[in-house]
């Protein structure tokens, strides 16, 4: 009585906080047989599990890392799935141009600021901002805090801070929490999410036909259709925007 | 301190253990109590010395049901004494200690004490280490050293050698003779008994059965 | 395996670097765990003597219910704290939630339980004739618990220990309550589960290896203090 | 206040409702905890009543070092075990990352010292008394063993709960090496922190109260069992 | 079982508590040990049933050392005995359970031993809420009801009352005419040792001091 055939995914908190993987992975289960083990940390986790060889396949949204994940071996090839965007939210509206000038402007006010601080996609794409203003954020206000998307929101909501987040996660917890949009739609700001099946030569274990067939199912027309439709019913906008090609 | 006892009733499971109409310890004087295992004997004495409850009856402690103040001149002995984990001086030196008498005082009394009990080569031992009759001892020093008024002493000399059994009795004689202590005790000894008590108190299955002199 | 040897190197390199925020850190612990185990101490020991010492109605619910407490799960713990202290909370206004003050509080709900039972399952077994010793000697009600403390020694250091171990090694609760907040309320197991979320094993097994340290240099100092036993 | 009474509502929802994901949720907790209470059991239990009764040296230093370990780390615990059982760890053929079994390996490592410690504790101090009557009444090596098991029920009723309730309450380490997988390795305080990261918490604190209910029925059928006491 | 022991020395902290030459106890002889208190009676005991270690000599049961298989035939009845947590009669019937006798001879011998010590009211209790001189009876019922070759008495007779004193003097002394029971035990009453007794060892400090008949 062999168990049912299962790969692991390893992704970000974002995906599984905001009900995605639950709405969409039940298709692919029914159609090939086979059970997605769904493992949700910071994107630097996901991706070291995948230099690691603990996971078959990832689904992440740090594109840069990604790419250079690839370019080092560790997985074949990177497949674009879908995007959303990053938002500025807070406690209070702010009027500025770009989110450069957002974030410039928090900290000359010395407001709360949080974040992520954990390595994720969401933590990179905030340093990255940063670092295009050449600032390195330090001080009281500034608070790293090490956590997934969900606790952070919470924190900033606590502490009546700012923050970066990606659209689908506010919008999944938005009526718990007491934070506006206080910035979004920028170029900057985009946030893709793609695929990737592990090197299978890291281990024996790796189950790189099941990735495959993940990759190749993620990609379909129908699923990239599900996607577009998920969250519209509950927030009257899809959280995530398919893209693949 | 007189000790009255008035339809002094303990029950264990509904077993009546202690069932006693009325006796009486005067001031000044050495009771003996004999009687059959499981009498109740040790039972009754716990109950005088207010570490055991009762269900009816009265005690009567100089005409008032006993107090804090009082407890502190009442020491009680048990047929298993419990010493404390330091060494057998600083159990001796306890009840001198918590009574804040000075340094001198206390050394002088620890010393008396021991040399009469015979047990000052056993000062520095582990209290716990100590062999069945060197416990005994030991207690009893501690019991002692503090002068208390009324002395319930449990088979005080249950497993003493027979040679230390005449300096026990004789210390404890002496300090009914010398500062009236009222001395309680238990004893299956008869001849025992007799050598020291005034009035002796048999009981059977929880009752007083007779008075002798 | 290479992790672990690693995490040996690294932990050393950790230590010997005099890294500030890794210094603070640990500070920090070991400050909160002490603080909380303290307070804990002066609550659950008395009580626990006292309860266990003394006969009263209800002492089987009253045991049952401690050992359901020693095991209060921290997550639990931990929601429940960040409830009350968060701003909608009935003690928001005090502004507790993310701050070492809240974690105090989640490790004093998790390890007074832990001190309070420990110590009441040896007073109830040897409080009894130990009190009575007190009784008979003329000691005072404070000469008897100090009588108590002295005599159970090992009994309350054991409990002191294992609520301070407790305190120190618990991260579910800490992490909710004081958020992981980088130079304010990061402390060794937040740090450490936070390294590993984000795949840095080494620093978290280094961290883990000082974190093991620190409770087996806690026990040795403090046996050594009672010595015997 | 308004989210603990809604928690409380939502509790009894959540178990009315016969969710089958939750109730599949609670099984598993309950099934890891008891199988991981009951090979610890086995290893400690003897070992412990042996240790304590059998004079040898290095005692103190096993007593200190038994101490520690009862205060490991859950995270240092779930990350050790993690590195062992990944794929490319020394036990990675067996592939047993992110199972159950990883997850009762896990809780092994944390409650054995505890299981162990407790009974040896007590072991060590009315050990010898029970193991000399043994002995004098002419027992054989089983037979002590038994009467020292007999003797010390009570201890090691608690010594079980205690294990079991630790296990059943730990989140650092089975969230590191379970993985909290839907359907799989979730279980309730996986389930209890996910729903808080998510900010659902009348979901976290419904399987909280759950939670605390099932250690309080864990306690009360053992105590009754045992009666006495 | 002859008993033999040579040069035996056993040490508390550099102090020898045991420091024997030479002495023998006979098979199917009643012997008497007294002295002092902590003159290292109860170690010396302790010693022969094997409870405790010694630093050296040598002591042979009928001419080789102790094993296993010997150790169930004796039996050794501590000053301070250790009743199990259940049932006067539970303990009494234990040493025969674990031998796997019959259930009817079981309770034939339990019925006929609770007799003989007039414990039998006792049967039911729960066997840790004894008196004092109680327990000393069950632990000595539980000691005879599984006959042993030998058996060690550590002072068996110091919180019982008189009268139940000579039943159990003759309990013993009955077993040791009709089944040549090996009796060794510790007493502080020299009444009592002449009486019952073939052979007398006294002890000092650790050492034999003479033999009296
Ligand atoms: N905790 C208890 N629970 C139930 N019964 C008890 C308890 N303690 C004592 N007893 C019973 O109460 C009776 C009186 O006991 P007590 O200890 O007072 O006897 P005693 O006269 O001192 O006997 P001894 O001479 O053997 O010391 C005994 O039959 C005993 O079994
Ligand atoms: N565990 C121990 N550690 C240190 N010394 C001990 C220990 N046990 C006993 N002793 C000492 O050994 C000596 C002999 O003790 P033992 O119990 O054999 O005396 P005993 O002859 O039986 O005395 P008693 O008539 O009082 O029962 C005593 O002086 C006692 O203090
Ligand atoms: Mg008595
Ligand atoms: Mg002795």
């Amino acid at each position: 009585n062999e168990e049912p055939e299962s790969i692991i995914l390893s992704t970000t908190t974002s995906t599984q906080d905001s009900g995605l993987l639950d709405f969409i992975l039940p298709g692919f289960t029914e159609k090939t047989g086979i059970e997605v083990k769904v493992v949700a940390v910071g994107t630097g986790k996901a991706l070291q599990m995948g230099r690691d060889g603990e996971a078959d396949v990832l689904l992440v949204h740090a594109k840069s890392s990604e790419i250079e994940f690839v370019a080092e071996g560790h997985g074949a090839e990177r497949f674009d799935v879908m995007y959303n965007d990053f938002i500025m939210v807070g406690p209070e509206p702010l009027q500025y141009e770009t989110i450069g000038d957002t974030l410039n402007g928090i900290m000359e006010n010395e407001m709360v600021f949080v974040s992520r601080g954990d390595d994720s996609g969401t933590h990179k794409k905030e340093l990255s901002i940063w670092a295009s203003r050449g600032i390195t954020p330090e001080g009281k206000w500034y608070m790293s805090a090490g956590k997934g998307m969900g606790d952070v929101l919470q924190m900033a909501n606590e502490l009546r801070g700012y923050t970066l987040t990606d659209r689908a996660t506010y919008l999944s917890m938005k009526d718990k929490l007491e934070l506006e949009i206080v910035f979004e739609a920028d170029a900057l700001l985009l946030n893709e999410y793609g695929v990737i099946a592990v090197n299978p030569q890291k281990n024996d274990s790796i189950n790189n036909k099941g990735a495959n067939k993940f990759i190749d199912w993620i990609l379909s027309t129908e699923t990239q259709e599900k996607i577009g439709e998920f969250g519209k019913d509950l927030y009257g906008q899809p959280l995530f925007f398919p893209n693949a090609k | 301190m007189d000790i009255h006892i008035t339809n002094l009733l303990k029950k264990y499971h509904d077993k009546a253990v202690v069932d006693i109409d009325h006796t009486q310890f005067k001031s000044g004087f050495i009771y003996g109590i004999t009687g059959d295992n499981g009498a109740g004997k040790t039972t009754l004495l716990k109950i005088i010395a207010g570490l055991e409850r009762y269900d009816a009856g009265e005690i009567l402690y100089s005409g008032v049901p006993l107090e804090q103040g009082m407890m502190k001149k009442i020491t009680y002995l048990s047929q298993t004494p419990y010493l404390m984990r330091t060494s057998v001086y600083e159990n001796i030196v306890y009840p001198l200690k918590i009574r804040n008498i000075d340094p001198m005082t206390i050394e002088k009394k620890a010393k008396d004490i021991m040399d009469e009990l015979q047990i000052t080569e056993l000062k520095n031992q582990l209290a716990t280490q100590l062999s069945g009759g060197e416990s005994q001892k030991v207690a009893l020093a501690r019991a002692l050293v503090f002068d208390p008024e009324v002395l319930l002493l449990d088979e005080p000399t249950a497993s003493i050698d027979p040679a230390t059994i005449d300096t026990i009795e004789e210390a404890i004689t002496k300090r009914n003779k010398q500062q009236k202590m009222t001395v309680i005790m238990i004893s299956h000894n008869m001849d025992q008994v007799k050598r020291m008590c005034h009035e002796i108190v048999c009981m059977k299955k929880g009752k007083k059965i007779s008075i002798k002199e | 395996m290479d992790l672990l040897k690693e995490g040996l190197k690294e932990a050393l390199l950790l230590l010997i670097r005099f890294d500030k925020e890794v210094y603070s850190i640990i500070g920090l612990s070991i400050g909160l765990s002490f603080t909380s185990t303290i307070f804990s101490a002066i609550i659950g020991i008395p009580l626990g003597l006292y309860l266990g010492v003394k006969p009263f109605k209800l002492k089987k619910t009253f045991t049952r219910t401690i050992y359901t407490m020693m095991s209060l799960p921290p997550v639990v713990i931990g929601l429940l704290v960040a409830i009350f202290l968060s701003r909608s909370g009935p003690l928001g206004t005090l502004g507790l939630l993310f701050t070492p003050t809240a974690m105090v509080i989640a490790q004093m709900i998790l390890i007074t339980p832990i001190i309070l039972g420990i110590t009441y399952n040896d007073a109830k077994q040897y409080g009894p004739s130990i009190s009575q010793i007190g009784i008979t000697l003329g000691a005072s009600k404070f000469q008897t618990l100090k009588l108590l403390i002295t005599e159970m020694r090992i009994t309350l250091l054991i409990a002191l220990v294992t609520g301070f171990g407790r305190a120190i090694s618990e991260v579910g609760a800490v992490m909710i309550v004081g958020g992981n907040i980088k130079g304010h309320t990061r402390v060794m197991t937040t740090y450490i589960a936070m390294n590993n979320s984000m795949g840095n094993y080494a620093m978290a097994i280094s961290m883990g290896i000082v974190l093991l340290l620190i409770s087996f240099i806690v026990n040795s100092v403090l046996y050594r203090y009672v010595a015997g036993e």
